[in-house]
């Protein structure tokens, strides 16, 4: 390397630490906006609007306070009142799973913590919970699905839970579009990146290519935690004069867009600070903290913790103090920062990651730091719980920062954590609703001959949404933590909690746009029946749901409307299969321009197992084992991944949904898992009965005969997407209890042919048959071939 | 016999590890990065995981954690240490063992199931294996990449210091189709696949991964 | 043929946890006096005399550096 | 304080493939007239000013490069 050329680069980079280079804080701290002050200057304008508040939110804090906020206190307003933390489109909707709440006795934590937490035997309890990280995955996909696994991953840590494993619901734009050429693989090495550098099994997930998620991909992150039931933390500040821990990672100017508007709106900025766009995880720190938080929990040196997600510091003292005294006072000059040009508005806006609050007794204060110090992760305690008269409770408690020695937030926290806005926004059946679902796509040309059916196979295991995932699910560690009973490609995931009695969990995740977009209500149902049927499948009964609501703009009526009736369908369905909605999250303004994305329900369902020994397994093992197409088929091609892929077609009704019938399936899987007279089982999904089959030879390289069922020509037999439905093999010695179970739950089963360990196809007599080879050939390599 | 398992801020098979060594018959006792006392064991397994985040390259702040130190004076000693994964980046970052691991050829985490051929069933790890026979473990890595200067690798094999190859596919690019070398003494062991996660047909492909940890339990017998 | 050196650095408001990790790790190695380091990528590209700025700058700026987060600085030998 | 820049690159006998991936890349993105990318790190130190070149090059050789498979530079500012 020659010399010209060091004494060039140095030059560049010194310059571009100038680039980094702040104003002074003397500077900032001249023109600090007090309460005393705020006081005092009751008619100074404030830039609320820009910070997404309208005038009457920005008129109510007024009102709440009795003066002006200051430009700390609206940070804290505008992100504890954004539509994220508030949800104030969406409560007025979300209320229905409280009020349709199945009578159920498992659930030990409910809806509105940081995740429900799950009672599943054995003094076990489990917390679980999908979130969405959309935006920043498709901005920088990396980084932005990385810290959407860490974000999660905290919220079960939260709850006291050690968290066990991971799941990732994807969206992404046309499989051949250069969008997803550049989004997917950053957004699988993320997820991947920060998982695997945690320690947690990836047990299932979903991939969907759709050309509505161009521009707008969605990256929904699962975590599911284990403790004792006796283990619940709860977020709350309680007794008085207990001490406030911030632990973890230092902040730094993440994710503060809004707040550089106060700041040079308050400060007069020079130049404008140079604050990041993106979060950059530190899946090492998370870690750490995750073993340290545990090692506290454990010696319970803590009254309460929450995570700092989205809002961070805002979030978790207004949070923490309003369910618990009320009362808290907190000195901002004590938080460790990582950028020290920071302004008070900036840390209390910051969403640096890795980090978390917790309150803790003076008399434990001194453990809880050396378990910190043993981990290596900084903590410091910035604040105090306080006590509230009784006049200050009635106002909602009293949370107060000093900063520099003045007072800069002196607020009722729970007007800012629990007493958001609540919109009641238009809903508008949208005109071309029925357009959309007047055609059903029955006259589109379908195959009508065995050639053409064999193509229309090949053609359909290829297709993006069908082919193999394991190019994805190969990027994440399902072996780590050395429970993982059932992963990727299984139906659903299974982890081993306890391996002295084996009693374990499973856990599937589903959604299909298509289906909620044609019929928002069934559509949510849809999506929750697969999941249901996925877990039931492995032979795990379903207890409990997350969701993962992903829409465009709350603002458009038509939205609002899809919305509202996925809601409602969900609520409903969750009451009728008897399994309570634990926790969720929402996910708006999911839309390029004013094109909104397909409303996207993405489910998560929980199961229990008393015995992981007795999973079900989705191969086709035994040689000679019958196979049973169980549930019946109609000609339903609604939404089918068949229009999809043939016509490019989206039209008609999705599958007619019988909860019911899926109750019953369930059942019936559970109990011939639970007799172990099953070899194998696979439930029916997109593509159909051959879909199925085609997964269930090629999990386990099996050949396998089929005789098609005579109820419907074979087009609709192999592809028709009727739900509560599942191929199963059974060992001959097993068929007549096989047959026995299925009548008591009064299940339809056709036997339509036999495992044949030693064939290399897969034959559907009379018809055509497909060396398993060319099969794998076709399935396998659509995604390798794609992103290499 | 005393297997110890030590944990690094940042491991992540260190559980699986001590099950593994229970699994066999032996005792799993933990050892703490930041305690350089060996509490008398008979043999110690550096675990997979990301030591430090690996942010820098893999194993290469382990290499200089307190317990190490102890480590790579008990190797030289002749203490049998089975350094998995994130374990054999750290032995060859500690020059315990030659050569280095690089990120996986083709740029991503890689999770298999892997099989492989064991070359040399006369380590203190693969005794209990017999010569050329082909097992099935888990293979999972972001730097598994197993490169030397041809010299060494030619080196290590005529010295039959090759402990297992990949079969059916190399999954990260390693030089030579290796997944685990071994010291001159074959007292100290790197693999790259994981056996702790085949121990049983639940949780893994099945049982092949025992005899790495049964080979120990064996010498003590 | 001629070698073009590319740097890509984090920006410097962009948390690199790989700099910190081995800020932690000197005090164990008991080298003191390191305020703060920062890890980016380093590439050696040979090229055709003929490669234009421009086109090094857009092969920098599309292929070797994330531009949302990085920075990069080019020298020519 | 001062600036200290160390670059690690691979030895030349040592294949790198995040070098081989770019030059692939490099076809599809219609740029010609690359004959060879290497991929190393680029690492930045702010240091006291008292930290002797000595312990710069410990720092170095121990832990910011593998000289097994790795060389490395080092620059003052
Ligand atoms: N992004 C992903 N992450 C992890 N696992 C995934 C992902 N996508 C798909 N999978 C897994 O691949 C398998 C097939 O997925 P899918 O066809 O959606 O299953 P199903 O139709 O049974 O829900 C399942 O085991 C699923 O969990
Ligand atoms: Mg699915």
């Amino acid at each position: 390397m020659s010399d010209s050329s060091l004494a060039n680069g140095q030059l560049m980079s010194d310059s571009s630490l100038a680039n980094g280079q702040l104003m002074s804080d003397s500077v900032r701290a001249g023109s600090m906006d007090t309460v005393e002050r705020a006081a005092n200057t009751p008619d100074q304008l404030q830039p609320f609007a820009e910070l997404g508040m309208t005038d009457a939110e920005y008129k109510r804090v007024r009102e709440i306070l009795g003066r002006r906020p200051t430009s700390a206190e609206l940070a804290i307003y505008s992100v504890m009142w954004s539509e994220h933390c508030s949800y104030k489109s969406s409560r007025v909707h979300l209320k229905q799973f409280g009020d349709k709440k199945p009578d159920t006795d498992v659930l030990l934590v409910g809806m509105g913590e940081n995740a429900g937490v799950v009672d599943v035997g054995d003094g076990w309890a489990v917390t679980f919970k999908i979130e969405s990280h959309n935006h920043p995955s498709y901005v920088e996909p990396y980084q932005g699905a990385a810290t959407g696994v860490g974000g999660i991953v905290r919220d079960i840590l939260t709850m006291g839970a050690r968290p066990v494993a991971v799941m990732d619901s994807l969206r992404f734009g046309r499989l051949h579009s250069p969008d997803t050429a550049r989004v997917l693989p950053g957004v699988v090495a993320g997820i991947g990146g920060y998982g695997n550098c945690l320690g947690l099994p990836n047990i299932g997930g979903e991939v969907y290519f759709d050309e509505c998620y161009t521009g707008n991909p969605l990256v929904n992150a699962l975590c599911v935690g284990v403790m004792r039931t006796d283990g619940i933390k709860l977020a709350k500040a309680d007794g008085p004069g207990n001490h406030v821990v911030l632990f973890g990672a230092r902040t730094g100017g993440d994710g503060i867009g809004g707040a550089s508007v106060l700041a040079s709106a308050t400060f007069e900025h020079e130049g404008e600070a140079k604050r990041p766009s993106v979060q950059v995880g530190d899946p090492f720190a998370e870690k750490v903290l995750i073993e340290c938080c545990l090692e506290i929990f454990a010696a319970d040196l803590v009254v309460g913790i929450q995570d700092l997600g989205a809002a961070g510091l805002s979030c978790a003292t207004t949070e923490l103090a309003a369910a618990g005294t009320g009362g808290m006072e907190i000195d901002l000059d004590l938080a460790p920062l990582r950028d020290p040009t920071l302004v008070p508005e900036e840390i209390l806006m910051s969403e640096s990651q890795e980090r978390m609050m917790a309150v803790v007794a003076p008399d434990r204060l001194d453990r809880f730091l050396a378990v910190c110090a043993k981990w290596d992760v900084t903590a410091t305690v910035i604040g105090t719980v306080t006590d509230v008269t009784p006049d200050q409770e009635a106002r909602g408690g009293r949370l107060r920062m000093r900063w520099h020695g003045e007072t800069i937030v002196d607020i009722p926290p729970r007007t800012a954590a629990h007493e958001g806005p609540v919109y009641q926004r238009p809903i508008e059946r949208p005109l071309e609703q029925d357009a959309l679902t007047e055609h059903d796509g029955s006259t589109l040309p379908r195959p009508h001959d065995s050639a053409g059916l064999r193509t229309t196979l090949l053609q359909m295991i290829a297709s993006p949404n069908l082919a193999d995932r394991s190019w994805i699910t190969d990027q994440y560690d399902r072996f780590v933590l050395g429970n993982t009973v059932l992963a990727q490609p299984e139906d659903a995931g299974m982890i081993r909690l306890d391996d002295s009695t084996n009693r374990g969990i499973a856990l599937s995740v589903d959604g299909n746009g298509r289906y909620t977009a044609l019929d928002p209500y069934s559509g949510a149902q849809l999506a929750l029946a697969e999941a249901f049927r996925n877990v039931a499948t492995s032979g795990a009964r379903p207890l409990a749901v997350t969701n993962c609501l992903n829409f465009g703009s709350p603002e458009d009526p038509a939205v609002m409307w899809q919305f509202s009736e996925a809601v409602r369908g969900l609520a409903d369905g969750c009451q009728q299969l008897g399994i309570p909605v634990t926790g969720g999250n929402v996910s708006f303004y999911n839309q390029t321009g004013s094109t909104a994305i397909l409303p996207t329900v993405v489910i998560g369902v929980l199961g229990v197992i008393d015995d992981v020994r007795r999973r079900t397994r989705q191969g086709f093992r035994t040689d000679g084992a019958s196979i049973y197409l169980l549930g019946e088929t109609r000609e339903e091609f609604g939404g089918s991944e068949w229009a999809h892929v043939a016509h490019d077609y989206l039209g008609g009704r999705p599958p007619v949904v019988d909860l019911a019938r899926e109750q019953r399936l369930a059942e019936l899987l559970i109990a011939a898992s639970n007799e172990e007279v099953l070899d194998s089982a696979h439930d029916l999904a997109e593509g159909g009965l051959a879909q199925s089959l085609v997964e269930a030879c090629l999990r386990t390289n099996a050949g396998a005969r089929i005789t098609l069922p005579a109820v419907h020509d074979p087009f609709i037999e192999l592809f028709a997407e009727s739900t509560a439905r599942a191929v199963v093999s059974v060992p001959r010695i097993h068929e007549q209890r096989f047959g026995e179970l299925c009548a008591t739950h009064d299940v339809a089963f056709t036997r339509i042919g036999e495992i044949d360990l030693l064939a290399t196809t897969l034959d559907f007599q009379g018809l055509f048959t497909i060396a398993l080879r060319e099969l794998r050939d076709a399935w396998s390599s659509v995604l390798a071939h794609r992103f290499e | 016999m005393r297997v110890g398992v030590v944990t690094f801020p940042g491991s992540l098979d260190d559980r699986d590890a001590a099950r593994a060594v229970r699994a066999a018959g032996a005792d799993a006792v933990a050892l703490w990065h930041a305690d350089p006392a060996l509490h008398d064991v008979d043999a110690v397994v550096l675990p997979g995981g990301f030591s430090y985040g690996d942010y820098l390259r893999a194993g290469a702040i382990a290499r200089f954690a307190p317990v190490m130190e102890s480590v790579i004076g008990a190797a030289h000693d002749g203490l049998p240490v089975l350094g998995i994964c994130n374990g054999f980046q750290v032995l060859c970052e500690a020059h315990l063992l030659p050569g280095a691991l690089q990120r996986n050829a083709a740029r991503r985490f890689v999770c298999t199931e892997q099989r492989l051929r064991i070359e040399n069933a006369a380590t203190a790890w693969t005794s209990e294996y017999t010569q050329g026979q082909e097992i099935v473990i888990p293979i999972k890595n972001m730097d598994g990449f197993y490169v030397a200067a041809e010299r060494t690798l030619d080196e290590l094999e005529a010295e039959g210091r090759v402990v297992a190859r990949y079969l059916d596919g190399n999954p990260n690019g390693s030089y030579r189709d290796i997944a685990g070398v071994c010291n001159a003494a074959g007292n100290v062991v790197g693999l790259m696949p994981h056996p702790e996660h085949a121990i049983d047909e639940l949780t893994g492909p099945g049982r092949d991964g025992l005899g790495f940890f049964l080979s120990r339990v064996g010498v003590a017998a | 043929m001629s070698r073009v050196v590319v740097d890509v650095v984090l920006k410097p408001e962009i948390l690199d946890p790989q700099g910190q990790a081995i800020v932690g790790a000197l005090g164990r190695l008991g080298i003191h006096g390191v305020r703060d380091v920062r890890q980016g990528k380093h590439f050696e590209l040979d090229v055709d005399d003929s490669l234009d700025d421009e086109t090094v700058t857009k092969l920098a700026d599309t292929l070797l550096a994330n531009p949302v987060i990085e920075n990069f600085t080019i020298r020519r030998g």
